[in-house]
């Protein structure tokens, strides 16, 4: 069991303990942050404000956590692709029900309120 | 073969398309025989130089290779941009009369359509139901549609026209009927057993002559003697999707020679089928189920008043 | 066949169709990428689903969430983050050929796993035993089945502060979507005035927003089991010394599906319970 | 130094021998091969079920079953032809053999994850076939809601097995991203992979990002039905028209996993057998990465109907557009490589002019189905089933069937008997388009499709249909039979018996377990200097001299 460091069967990038801890520590000051913001009524802000703290969380993890920041960048290029398409899914599916909307029955259920 | 490339014709059917019985089917053709001769043309196009290639390069087997150009960048473009021009156009076309075909018109005469497996029914504004449509010519009809089960289609070929009608939500379709005469309507999305039995017609009345038609049509029991209202009923109610007339085997219990049978009760004991006995299963149908049958039936309380059961009972009297 | 081949040049790791370790690493690292991304377009689906009925009928879910523990969850949160640190620091402590470390940290991260799983088995028995659940087998208690306001305020655990710190600001705020009906905390509320929780009169199809909870959390919760049974794996393996400098494919590729199943708790979390 | 091409010698069929080294082999041609009997054997199956469904349509009232059978029957003909049949049918089968082939390497990326998306294929395969027995399924291949959560046929069943099937095609998928990705050989640039390559890596894209959101789909569709969680079912305050959107997120792209490695294959074959360099490479490439993309923008186009909004219908019948111009560059740059060219009309080229008139015709009637007015018309007709099937019958199956000639001698080390691979192509295709074409006159005259019973003007055009139908059976009797034949008594194949240059043709026929004895460079795989006709072989060996599988001409 080696435990030298051998830079040249070296095979991905090697992240520093402090790297780590400022890290976890972010996280855990943004989770507490977005509970914290809930307490004040923002309108439909707070919705993108959570949000946008989650992105950040976990944009932190991809790029430090799982070393993306360091990696190929196919890698990278397969997660924004696949966020792009979870993006298109979202927004197609919006836009089309909320322009349908009008035209369901409100609170239609027939097996639930019979 | 003139057949086979004849597109459209005024009214009448052609080699490829119904008759074109509303005035959206003339805008709606006249858009399908621009893109039928742009296939042709193209089809033609691939299609002469495909097989002119394939003869007159054809070669002997075992043949080395020939060295000419494996691009041509402006030629490439060309055959590019074209065919993105062209689907512009097409696109713009389609989409401005699909708008049209859409939107209803302010103030259309309103009819509303319920889908069920399997048949349509017609509610008309004064209340009276039909399980055909039946319209005026030259009048704009809005059918403002929604299904008691699950999902189906409204498809009238004649007038171009079709829309899913779709549980939970109403759904709107329209049409300005240019001719008079019975025009098929189908079910255009798949609904189970009897999907292609879904059927219903058209019938668009000479102008003047649809009001005269509603009056009449909605005083039924002035006009039909009280077994025929019944088996109307049988049929436009959904009691022939369970019960049928012949002796066969089905969800409900057959009508044939039921009158005056005694059955026996899925719970025990046994019940004399009687005008007592029908009245209950009409309007409180799970009171007493009929051995060997599930308890599905749906009650039909507020859906028929005395007059209306009478005329059932007396419908499935004369059923022997 | 592929684990063969020690001969010169030719690790015991490296699979025969390789050229060399470096090659095989990237292969396994952008496999697994790949597989990330056919997770994230899994979970896609539910969040479609979401979003719809979210923007669609708001009312549903600004009347649903005061039955999630905020409390709890944040807890959950702060747990699935950091076994995502120790996770982070195992691979870490892998690429360094750290055995020992690596054990630990490995350790805590299963033990993370089982923190967090604890926490939502507590969360699940509460709906359950409330009939929060979903579609046709969502059956919350009915007012009259109350002994006492008391009693109520302990059992619905999930839901002790919302109706203190939020309700009121948000009821006004949304006067049209939830009648401000009553402010009072949990329980205290008269029978036939809505449910207890103060949040007004329950709107139609409560039940889809606790389908889509459970779907949600269900399925995270089904990766966060698979993901400790794969660091389960490694840690064995580890013990075993497999993993250094040299080799440590495996606890990298474990350690970035946990770190996604971590990424994707971080939007369920305040997607499902911090709602406005 | 082993003589690989003149003596029998070990090649990856006969290196080990038992069922157990085939069922549990690591090796991508075997896999391939197990691949290729498992999809045929769906096809079989399929083909089947279309020959009951079109031996009832002989009438327009009830002819050989009941209506629900008939409903079980289409559905299943839908299911097994598209889940089991030609999603995997060019990739996994044809695409496994030859894709490490071609990129001159020793295997795929990820062997073991090849073979358990084989066992994977096998275990969902079985649980949607043994949904026949179980009360079979009547929903149609689409699934859609209310209808598939109220019907009480055994719908989870299949929706596990296609679920399993799903994870099946995106293992195939996610290997050969890696494998394109990380074991191209020196020399071979991006723009130096033959076509086929990018064809296939297109339709992994497709099958990674896509599948996934099969799955989901199928999990709510599969909880609503056990657990009534509401998502989908009006009758519980959901959205039916919710579910087509989630269902055609993933299964307009799938069109794609079916269309696109068929174009590959399609530009192999054009080139090769016009023995001319293919015309306009990098257009072709990219417009097999456009239609990727292209491909997940477009699935509203199958919602014009259903209540989706006319403000989504537009923005899909624009996108809609899109896709025709990719395919219509392809169609253009395979012409023009004819051009000029010395064109041998041997099995596999006549299934390619096949596809290009087939494909021609589906690609162009998609144009009235795009634009928004005619489509109201014909959507949910016949003219859907026929333009289906001019796509991927037309296209699809008869671009396989053209690789499977193709390669067959690779894969087996067997000449087939070439005039019969004619004569049945020939049939084939008149049987084709006698059977589709009329499908197009019914639509577009308002037959619906699904339609168990119908009217009585369709019934001559009904007939004409099926006795198409029968024409092709007799075609696939042909073709399995002289197939079957040549494992028999075939001739031994040279290593290129058609003159290509692609590094699959650099290997004996059979290739040996290891694919080359050699280490492979990248090559222009589209040109064909190097090759000269041998009559004794009849097949080509390099210019050098040799066989063109030991000597170090591609290096």
């Amino acid at each position: 069991m080696a435990t030298e460091h051998n830079h040249h069967d070296q095979v991905g990038h090697v992240v520093p303990v402090p790297l780590l801890g400022g890290v976890i520590a972010a996280l855990m000051i943004l989770t507490w942050l977005t509970v914290f913001v809930t307490k004040f009524d923002l309108g439909s802000l707070n919705i993108f404000i959570a949000l946008g703290i989650a992105v950040i969380k976990g944009a932190l993890v991809v790029l430090f956590f799982m070393h993306l920041r360091w990696d190929a960048p196919i890698n990278g290029i397969v997660l924004i692709s696949s966020l792009l398409l979870v993006f298109l899914f979202i927004g197609f599916a919006l836009m089309d029900s909320a322009a349908y909307a009008p035209d369901q029955i409100p609170g239609y259920a027939p097996r639930i309120n019979p | 073969m003139i057949g086979f490339l004849s597109t459209t014709g005024a009214g009448e059917p052609s080699f490829w398309l119904p008759s074109q019985s509303s005035t959206i089917a003339q805008r709606v053709d006249s858009i399908w025989e621009f893109i039928f001769w742009l296939s042709v043309f193209f089809f033609a196009l691939v299609v002469v130089l495909g097989a002119r290639f394939a003869l007159k390069y054809r070669a002997a087997r075992g043949q080395g290779t020939v060295a000419t150009t494996d691009h041509n960048t402006v030629l490439e473009v060309v055959w590019t941009v074209i065919p993105t021009l062209l689907v512009v156009v097409l696109f713009w076309i389609g989409f401005r009369t699909y708008i049209d075909m859409s939107t209803p018109p302010e103030n259309a005469y309103e009819i509303q359509v319920t889908g069920q497996k399997w048949q349509w029914l017609f509610t008309y504004p004064n209340g009276y139901v039909d399980e055909n449509l039946h319209a005026p010519v030259n009048t704009d009809v809005v059918l403002v549609m929604t299904s008691e089960d699950v999902i189906h289609s409204m498809f009238i070929p004649a007038f171009r026209t079709k829309q899913d009608v779709v549980p939970g939500r109403y759904s709107k379709l329209w049409f300005n009927a240019t001719e008079t005469g019975e025009f098929d309507i189908y079910c255009a999305e798949y609904c189970g057993t009897s999907h292609s039995d879904m059927g219903a017609k058209a019938i668009i009345h000479p102008e003047g002559e649809y009001e005269p038609w509603l009056k009449d049509a909605s005083n039924l029991h002035g006009r039909f003697p009280p077994v025929e209202i019944g088996e109307k009923y049988y049929k436009r109610f959904g009691c022939k999707q369970c019960h049928s007339l012949d002796g066969g085997a089905g969800i409900g219990p057959t009508f044939k020679g039921l009158y005056g049978t005694m059955e026996r009760l899925s719970g025990g004991g046994s019940v004399l089928v009687d005008e007592n006995y029908i009245r209950e299963s009409i309007l409180n149908p799970q009171a007493k189920v009929t051995e060997g049958y599930s308890p599905v039936m749906p009650t039909y309380q507020g859906r028929f008043n005395d007059q209306d059961i009478t005329a059932i009972i007396e419908f499935i009297k004369s059923v022997e | 066949m592929t684990d063969s081949h020690g001969s010169e040049g030719h690790p015991a790791h490296l699979q025969h169709h390789f050229d060399n370790s470096r090659q095989q690493f990237s292969a396994s690292k952008l496999g697994m990428w790949l597989f990330l991304a056919t997770e994230i377009l899994l979970f896609a689906g539910l969040f479609v689903a979401y979003a719809v009925y979210r923007s669609n009928h708001p009312e549903i879910f600004i009347y649903a969430h005061y039955f999630l523990d905020t409390k709890l969850g944040g807890i959950n949160t702060m747990v699935l983050l950091l076994s995502s640190f120790t996770m982070a620091w195992g691979v870490r402590a892998a690429q360094l050929g750290q055995r020992k470390l690596l054990v630990a940290l490995l350790s805590l991260t299963l033990l993370g796993g089982f923190g967090f799983l604890g926490i939502k088995y507590v969360e699940y028995e509460a709906k359950w035993k409330h009939g929060l659940l979903w579609g046709t087998n969502y059956n919350p208690e009915s007012h009259d089945d109350h002994t006492g306001a008391d009693e109520h305020a302990e059992e619905v655990e999930e839901a002790p502060t919302a109706p203190e710190t939020g309700a009121p600001d948000r009821l006004n705020l949304e006067p049209t979507v939830v009648p401000p009906s009553a402010t009072g905390p949990a329980g205290t509320v008269p029978p036939g005035e809505g449910l207890p929780h103060g949040q007004g009169a329950e709107p139609d199809n409560v039940h889809i927003f606790f389908g889509i909870y459970f779907l949600m959390t269900g399925l995270h919760g089904i990766h966060v089991l698979v993901g400790m049974s794969l660091i389960f794996w490694i840690l064995l393996k580890s013990i075993g010394g497999a993993y250094g400098p040299k080799y440590f494919t495996p606890v990298d590729l474990v350690g970035l599906y946990w770190h996604l199943v971590d990424l994707i708790w971080i939007f369920l979390f305040p997607l499902l319970y911090l709602i406005h | 130094m082993s003589t690989a091409a003149t003596t029998p010698d070990s090649n990856y069929l006969n290196v080990t021998k038992g069922a157990l080294s085939w069922l549990l082999t690591l090796d991508h041609k075997r896999i391939g091969i197990l691949y290729l009997v498992s999809i045929l054997s769906s096809f079989f199956l399929g083909g089947m079920m279309a020959m009951l469904i079109r031996t009832e349509l002989l009438t327009p009232g009830d002819t050989i079953m009941t209506a629900d059978q008939y409903n079980q029957v289409f559905t299943l003909h839908g299911a097994i032809m598209i889940f089991l049949f030609i999603i995997p049918g060019i990739p996994a089968a044809l695409g496994n053999f030859v894709l490490p082939l071609m990129l001159g390497a020793k295997d795929v990326a990820f062997p073991r994850l090849n073979l358990m998306s084989w066992w994977l294929w096998i275990t969902g395969a079985f649980i949607a076939v043994a949904s026949i027995l179980i009360n079979a399924v009547d929903t149609g291949w689409t699934f859609y809601t209310p209808y598939s959560t109220t019907t009480g046929t055994s719908v989870t069943l299949i929706v596990t097995g296609v679920f399993i099937l799903g994870f099946s095609s995106i293992l195939t998928g996610l290997n050969f991203i890696v494998t394109i990705h990380k074991l191209r050989p020196k020399g071979m640039t991006w723009f130096k992979m033959p076509l086929l390559l990018w064809g296939l890596y297109s339709t992994a894209i497709i099958q990674v990002l896509a599948t996934p959101v099969l799955g989901i789909t199928l999990l709510l569709l599969a909880m609503e039905r056990v657990m009534g969680i509401g998502i989908f079912d009006a009758a519980l305050g959901g959205d039916p028209v919710l579910f087509q959107h989630f269902f055609w997120f993933y299964s307009h792209p799938a069109v794609y996993i079916m269309i696109l490695p068929a174009m590959g294959v399609i530009s192999e074959l054009i080139s090769v057998f016009s023995r001319k360099h293919i015309f306009g490479y990098k257009f072709i490439a990219f417009s097999s990465i456009a239609i990727a993309v292209f491909s997940f923008l477009v699935w509203g186009h199958h919602m014009f109907t259903s209540g989706q909004s006319e403000l989504v219908n537009m923005i899909f019948s624009a996108l809609t557009f899109s896709v025709s111009i990719p395919s219509a560059i392809k169609v253009f740059n395979w012409l023009a490589t004819m051009y000029k060219g010395r064109i041998q009309l041997d099995t596999p080229m006549l299934y390619a002019l096949s596809f290009l008139f087939l494909f021609t015709i589906g690609g162009l009637t998609g144009l009235f189905l795009a634009t928004l007015a005619t489509d109201i018309h014909l959507h949910d007709t016949y003219f859907i089933v026929a333009h289906f099937h001019y796509v991927m019958f037309g296209g699809t199956v008869i671009a396989f069937l053209g690789g499977l000639h193709y390669w067959w001698p690779k894969m087996t080390g067997k000449m087939y008997n070439e005039k019969l691979g004619r004569i049945a192509s020939v049939i084939l295709f008149v049987g084709f388009n006698v059977t589709f074409f009329t499908q197009f006159v019914m639509g577009s005259r308002g037959m619906p499709r699904r339609y168990f019973h119908y009217q009585e003007q369709f019934t001559s055009l009904n007939q004409l249909s099926s006795v198409g139908s029968y024409i092709m059976a007799v075609a696939f009797f042909m073709i399995a039979g002289y197939l079957l034949h040549s494992l028999a008594k075939g001739r031994k194949a040279p290593a290129n018996p058609w003159g290509a240059n692609s590094l699959e043709w650099h290997t004996p026929s059979p290739p040996p377990f290891d694919n080359f004895d050699r280490e492979m460079r990248g090559v222009d795989p589209y040109d064909y200097t190097g090759w000269k006709y041998d009559e004794s072989i009849e097949g080509y060996v390099p210019v050098g001299g040799g066989d063109g599988t030991r000597d170090s001409r591609a290096v």
